[in-house]
């Protein structure tokens, strides 16, 4: 299992990596980071086999890999943003 | 500097739509015969950042058409606010979009109207017209515009080039005047 | 301006992208060819400029616009059009600098602009507007003096004015000075003698002096007959402004300010930078008693404004550089300062 | 696996919009200065266009150019530090259109310097006006209703048209707009680079990039646009390598 | 037989050199003129260099243009006056130095306007020095010792580097350094001429010419280096004709 | 110029022909390399100065030179340099102007060399030798201005100095001012930061601005540094002739013969045209009556003359446009007419 | 016989044509024209078939060809040169 | 205009080696420590046509290095003749080609000095040296500058790029003096 992170604040939600993924591993963030954008956020960790693919399409070298043999947690960095768009939502019906 | 206009800033993330907020506000006024300037500022980044829209109104001619400090901000963003709250004049007024901005202002020698506009422009189906909502809540309170010529921009800036958009931005401005008491 | 441009039968825009002036560009991309006229965005504003000279030559009134390194790069070719007489428009939307600057407004051209930035003794007619709809006007009369006196125009805006919106009531275009027939153009030589275009004079070896005797009588008589200023409560005023373009109404509300606190202070606002409106100035010299030159650069529009007045009063300074504004404040804290 | 920030890029957020390319050919670049270990010898020129900031982000000595003249400055520094490594990175506005003489000129005398050439197809930076590389058909601010093979002509091909030069080392075209392509484009990149410190005269890659933006797509479809329709007109390839016989 | 004065010609003087292969390029434009009837539909520009002064031998309208520049002057008279003919006059310097920019852009928009190129491997009018055709080893003011391959990069073929471009209709390599080379220069003249009548787009004809004063050759000798040092670089010949497939 | 550039350590010389300069890069050709310096001949004076900008961030003396159309085109490059504060020397062998003009001598680009032809408010500092012996001396004080200030050099000469003869003595090259160490150069961060060559401000907003007061600041400190200014039979001169370069050589001749005549004429020659001698003036304005301008153009010169009296004398003025010379009996009679 | 004719004042003097005559039928004069250049000559009229090769290769257009048909003299303009460089020569004998 | 100086003009076809005479008198007169400037005119023409070239020799500084009036006027040809002649000052000088100038001229207030130049050169086997043979004649007559130095300046000046060329211009150096009785 490869230790990727995808740093959330670099992240401006292009979604490249989501349509690079060959494991389907990664898909956007509802909550949204500090520049507004929805970010992307591995899905199972366990899932992802490191090929790298997502970091060599990233425009903004969110995505990092440190290293492919020990295994570990995935730090997605906790976005500072303050209401989930589905929090919004809920409040409005 | 000598209040005889109204100045107006909308502020919030390129992308927001401030310009085309300010291009309402000053389409409007001209229908209704009234003097008026607007200006578009990118702030220092090209791409991204904040971008802002000035506009002053008049019943007078105008002389310099920048607006230091404004009478009225339109803001959209949490960043716009920590810029832009200081400059508003004494007993001036902010509205702000309370879905993206969540800390409360420091000044209290102004007024505030707040309006969800995000979250009011995502329950109308599209987020792109928060813009609109917040110029609804904005003429609601000071009436400083006619709805009708508000309305009438509205559908003249978007039939030309997005008329499928003139619905909802219509609707959202409505939804801007009754999100105000 | 492109409207006005349009309205005037301008028929031919070539340019080459630029913030803050993208707009005009884009508009004439698409508004050009409706009315019948030609659009080209060429691959540098070198190329653009020489193309203006071949359209003036073909005989069609003809338009560029940059901002300030692009016109940088057009110094040579604005030399040629003005040496070889040909009438076109050309408009820089000035913007910070030097180098590549920023992007914001600025006034720090108009040394290149009023002087000359390209190679010898050549003037172009330089007009100043400070609003939309004098944008507006002006462009139109840019196309007839350009006619008129066969010779370069350019219209010296800033960035804000590029990017700014006010309400312009559209005018049918009229011309305002007589339009003489181009008997210059190149259409081929059929049912005439060939024409020729050209700027290189070698024979007689005095051809070239003649022709700048010529030019300079040519020069004497723009001078004489065409100055554009505009004067705002100089009738009292102890203290004078002088500005132009979009700085003239920052300036305003400061003077307004001033006036209400009684210090009794006008603006003179020359509308055409070349020729300089010098006789509007000495009038204004025999009540005024002192002078504050208000730029955005930091000093260029000021040696002129000394020169139109013989250095007969003093005259106060204040110039802000690298696209920026003076604010109403500033001026009139200024303003304070030097009146006495 | 492993996939780190190469050192000679700064840890900073871009001004890039998002999904654009000019963040991708940056990462590649630092990455290949990294394996070549030659950071600390480089000396990089910045275009004006949208990556006109590229010395925000990377970590080593920069020039930024007047338009389209990074050749014509990367000539003189590479004459004056011969044992220095210099790089141009030009988009197509400033290295196809404004600054066309200065880089064939530049590629025609065989100036031992590499040049990274970022084709979007658009002027980014000023709004998204028609370049010399727009597509045919392809809509523009100044080409509203599509690019017009009779009145703007054809889009310009830079690696085919300077494939006849005498003095060009080495040309490729490679694009961004997938993981695979990237990877293709970094092994280009690091040739080019490598032919520079082998003396081998004048190199360029050419990078099919993205421009959301301006193309007016979401990056996704910007990605499409790309793979579908530039790689058509610019078809990726070795257009010279000297040391293929 | 019967060989006079084209009327498209003053009876005049020239101001050329002894030799010069300017006066026979002139000749040849006139005669082609003149057969194709369209002289009173001519604008020609007239290039800074040698020639500069031709509209004093050239019996029809002309514009002489700053340095480089005819490329986009002609694009615009052309645009404006469709219906007229419109060619552009250049040297080595101006066409293919200070000019290639628009020269290769006017070339790839297609503009329907023909460009008569009289490469003669020097800048003629300033004395001599080396321009981008001088041949490798060529002793120019500037280049005392010879064209040096490393230095100064090998000579830019302006047939060979149009070649690839989509926009170009015709492109052929011709000289005037031997009667036969006259005439097929004319053949090739008058075909760029009519493909411009035709609407065919760019045409474009090299034409290597002699400057015995600069290369500081007697005439003879002048003919003698076109034909045995020109030729081998510049190779004569069609580059590109879309009239053949 | 060239033998003095070379002595001064340049080491770069990038160039496109044009007459009448083509002595200089022919020259540099054949022995700046034997110096062990690079000659490039460029495929525009565009391309050459921006060689210029890349060799002087590379940290070597550098010069180009060319002639009044090339020094349009070279117009953008300039404002870059200044902005980027890089030495560098440039020199324009000024033609007859506008346009192509022709070959022959002229001082028609003094608005472009010391107001500024290109874009945004900047300063180049301008030498106006007027002998081949003073050539020699300023070229080799012009690198070291250049290097001291971090400004562009501009030698404004004419196609007559770039043409004639005349015995130069050589002397070994002294630095005449302070030379700062180059803490600027790009030639990788090896042992240190990274180093930055920019002209663009972006951020923080007031960037720029920040940048041109500073300019400021630094163009206020050259012009109180460096002024260069020759005087000749001015001690008690009523008259005082103004003319720079070839001009004031003539004007001699002119002024010998006036006081064999007995009228009391004397010479100012500028030979920094930026900054003005506005001292040496304003000493002399103390006696003089009245002041007479000729220069090669038709009224460049005679503005800054004016601005640096405060206009407080009459200024006649003599001119030729042209690329013609104004004749020691032509300025004779001048000289006579309005002496009173 | 071609009506052939050289006008000596247009001739330069480059030799040229004389290289391209194939029946090696034009010399240069031993005199100047008023330009100072010895210039070209036909030697012998019935010689030339009128090919215009000549012509062709004349960068001056000072040959030209009026009909191939008729037969005439040649007229070669006299030069105005006063004296040829002969005489000169024999002077300083 | 001061008659200080000697203002010398030679004047011919461009290519008759106007310059080269011009630099060699300029280097003579340095060699003797005198004051000297040159300057050379193509006239209106790029390449043909007349070319001339001014020396102003003096032992005293020289302020305008101009000449429009001649103290001497060395003459190469006819059109040269026809065009300075009349500029020559009072009792000046010209030297004159005789061989390319048959009309003589007009001036009868100055002095004359005539030298078939050309036809000496051709004697000597090379025509181009012309010029060289008027300087010697020019040199014979004014005794401006000592035969010497002219021969150190031919030295110098061929002897860098065309050393076979030093012998037959000393010769016709020598065989101007010896044309002037
Ligand atoms: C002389 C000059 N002309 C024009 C500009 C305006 N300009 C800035 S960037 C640019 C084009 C950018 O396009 P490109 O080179 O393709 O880069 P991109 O932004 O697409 O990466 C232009 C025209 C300028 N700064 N200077
Ligand atoms: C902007 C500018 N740069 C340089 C020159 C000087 N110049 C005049 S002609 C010429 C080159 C001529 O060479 P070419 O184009 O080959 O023509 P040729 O004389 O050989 O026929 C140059 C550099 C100029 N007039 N303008
Ligand atoms: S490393 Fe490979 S498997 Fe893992 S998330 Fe990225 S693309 Fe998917
Ligand atoms: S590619 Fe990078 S920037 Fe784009 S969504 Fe994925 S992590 Fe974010
Ligand atoms: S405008 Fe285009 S090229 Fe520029 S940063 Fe945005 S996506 Fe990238
Ligand atoms: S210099 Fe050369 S190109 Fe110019 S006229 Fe003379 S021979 Fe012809
Ligand atoms: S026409 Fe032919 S044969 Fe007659 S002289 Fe000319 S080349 Fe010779
Ligand atoms: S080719 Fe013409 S110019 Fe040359 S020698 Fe023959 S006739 Fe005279
Ligand atoms: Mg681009
Ligand atoms: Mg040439």
């Amino acid at each position: 299992m490869a230790k990727i992170k995808i740093d959330s604040e670099k992240c401006k939600g292009c979604c490249l990596c989501v349509a690079e993924c060959p494991r389907g591993n990664i898909r956007m963030s509802e909550i949204f980071n500090n520049s507004g954008h929805s970010f992307a956020e591995i899905i199972d960790i366990e899932n992802c086999t490191g090929c790298a693919l997502c970091c060599q399409m990233c425009p903004d070298m969110a995505i990092q890999i440190e290293d492919e043999k020990k295994t570990g947690k995935i730090a997605i960095k906790e976005s500072s943003q303050r209401k989930s768009s589905k929090e919004l939502m809920k409040k409005l019906e | 500097m000598l209040n005889k206009h109204t100045k107006i800033i909308v502020a919030g993330f390129g992308g927001q739509g401030v310009v085309l907020a300010g291009n309402i506000l000053a389409r409007s006024a001209v229908m209704e015969d009234k003097h008026v300037t607007g200006m578009v500022s990118y702030g220092a980044e090209m791409r991204g950042g904040t971008a802002n829209s000035t506009v002053i109104i008049s019943d007078s001619k105008i002389a310099s058409p920048f607006v230091v400090t404004p009478d009225v901000a339109i803001i959209l963003n949490q960043p716009s606010l920590d810029r832009f709250e200081p400059l508003i004049v004494k007993n001036g007024l902010a509205v702000i979009n309370t879905s993206l901005v969540s800390q409360s202002g420091s000044r209290d020698d102004i007024e505030r109207v707040n309006i969800e506009a995000s979250d009011i422009a995502n329950s109308l189906g599209n987020k792109r017209t928060a813009n609109i909502v917040i110029l609804g809540a904005f003429i609601k309170k000071t009436n400083l515009l006619k709805p009708e010529s508000v309305i009438s921009a509205i559908e003249e800036l978007f039939s030309s080039k997005k008329p499928a958009l003139v619905e909802v931005n219509i609707k959202a401005f409505n939804a801007g005047l009754d999100g105000v008491k | 301006m492109c409207q006005a441009a349009i309205e005037a039968g301008c028929r031919f825009f070539a340019g080459y992208p630029i913030t803050p002036q993208n707009e005009v560009p884009e508009y004439m991309s698409s508004h050009l060819p409706e009315a019948g006229g030609i659009f080209i965005q060429a691959e540098s504003e070198l190329a653009a400029i020489n193309m203006i000279f071949g359209a003036s030559a073909a005989g069609v009134r003809c338009m560029t616009s940059s901002s300030s390194p692009g016109v940088s790069l057009k110094q040579e070719g604005i030399s040629y059009i003005a040496a070889a007489e040909l009438p076109c428009v050309i408009a820089n939307m000035q913007r910070g600098g030097p180098g590549l600057g920023n992007i914001r407004a600025s006034q720090g051209d108009y040394f290149q602009a009023v002087k000359g930035g390209g190679h010898g003794d050549y003037r172009i007619i330089v007009l100043a507007p400070s609003t939309l709809p004098e944008i507006y006007e002006l462009t139109m009369a840019a196309f007839d003096y350009a006619d008129h006196y066969r010779n370069p125009v350019l219209i010296l805006g800033d960035g804000i004015l590029g990017q700014m919106a006010e309400p312009i009531e559209l005018k049918p275009y009229k011309p305002v000075v007589e339009l003489p027939e181009k008997d210059y153009i190149l259409d081929g030589c059929k049912g005439r003698e060939p024409r020729i275009v050209k700027t290189l004079l070698l024979r007689p070896a005095e051809a070239l002096v003649e022709f700048n005797e010529y030019l300079k009588v040519k020069y004497a008589r723009i001078e004489s007959e065409l100055k554009l200023c505009e004067q705002y409560l100089t009738e009292d005023a102890e203290l004078v402004v002088a500005a132009y373009g979009i700085t003239a109404r920052i300036a305003i509300d400061a003077i307004d300010a001033a006036r209400e606190k009684g210090l009794k202070v006008g603006l003179i606002r020359p509308i055409t930078l070349w020729p300089f409106p010098n006789e509007a100035f000495k009038e204004v010299v025999g009540r005024a008693k002192k002078f504050l030159v208000v730029e955005m650069s930091n000093g260029q529009f000021v040696d002129d404004v000394k020169l139109a007045i013989d250095c007969s009063r003093p005259v106060e300074f204040l110039g802000t550089g690298g696209g920026w504004y003076p604010t109403p404040e500033k001026i009139f804290e200024k303003i304070e300062a030097v009146y006495k | 696996m492993k996939f780190k920030k190469p050192e000679s890029l700064y840890d900073r957020n871009t001004h890039y919009c998002p999904g654009c390319g000019h963040g991708i050919v940056h990462r590649i670049i630092g990455e290949v200065i990294d394996e070549l270990g030659i950071r600390e010898e480089t000396i990089g020129t910045a275009p004006v266009g949208c990556a006109v900031l590229l010395y925000d982000y990377f970590n080593f000595d920069v020039i930024e150019c007047a338009h389209g003249r990074p050749p014509a400055v990367a000539t003189a520094m590479k004459r004056i530090h011969p044992d220095k490594i210099v790089f141009t990175y030009q988009g197509d506005g400033d290295l196809a259109a404004i600054g066309t003489a200065e880089m064939i000129h530049a590629a025609n005398r065989g100036e031992n310097f590499t040049t990274i050439f970022v084709n979007n197809a658009i002027y980014g930076m000023t709004g998204g006006q028609m370049a010399p590389t727009t597509l045919v058909g392809q809509r523009t601010t100044t080409t509203q209703k599509g690019r017009d093979l009779i009145k703007q002509g054809p889009p310009l091909k830079v690696c085919e048209l300077l494939s006849s030069l005498d003095g060009v080392a080495y040309l490729e075209r490679v694009a961004v707009s997938t993981a695979k392509d990237s990877m293709k484009a970094k092994k280009a990149i690091k040739k080019a680079f490598q032919n520079q410190i082998d003396g081998k005269g004048y190199s360029l890659v050419e990078v099919l990039s993205m421009c959301p933006t301006d193309w007016k797509l979401s990056p996704a479809q910007a990605v499409g646009f790309v793979n579908d329709e530039m790689k058509k007109v610019f078809k990726p390839g070795v257009y010279k390598d000297t040391d293929v016989k």
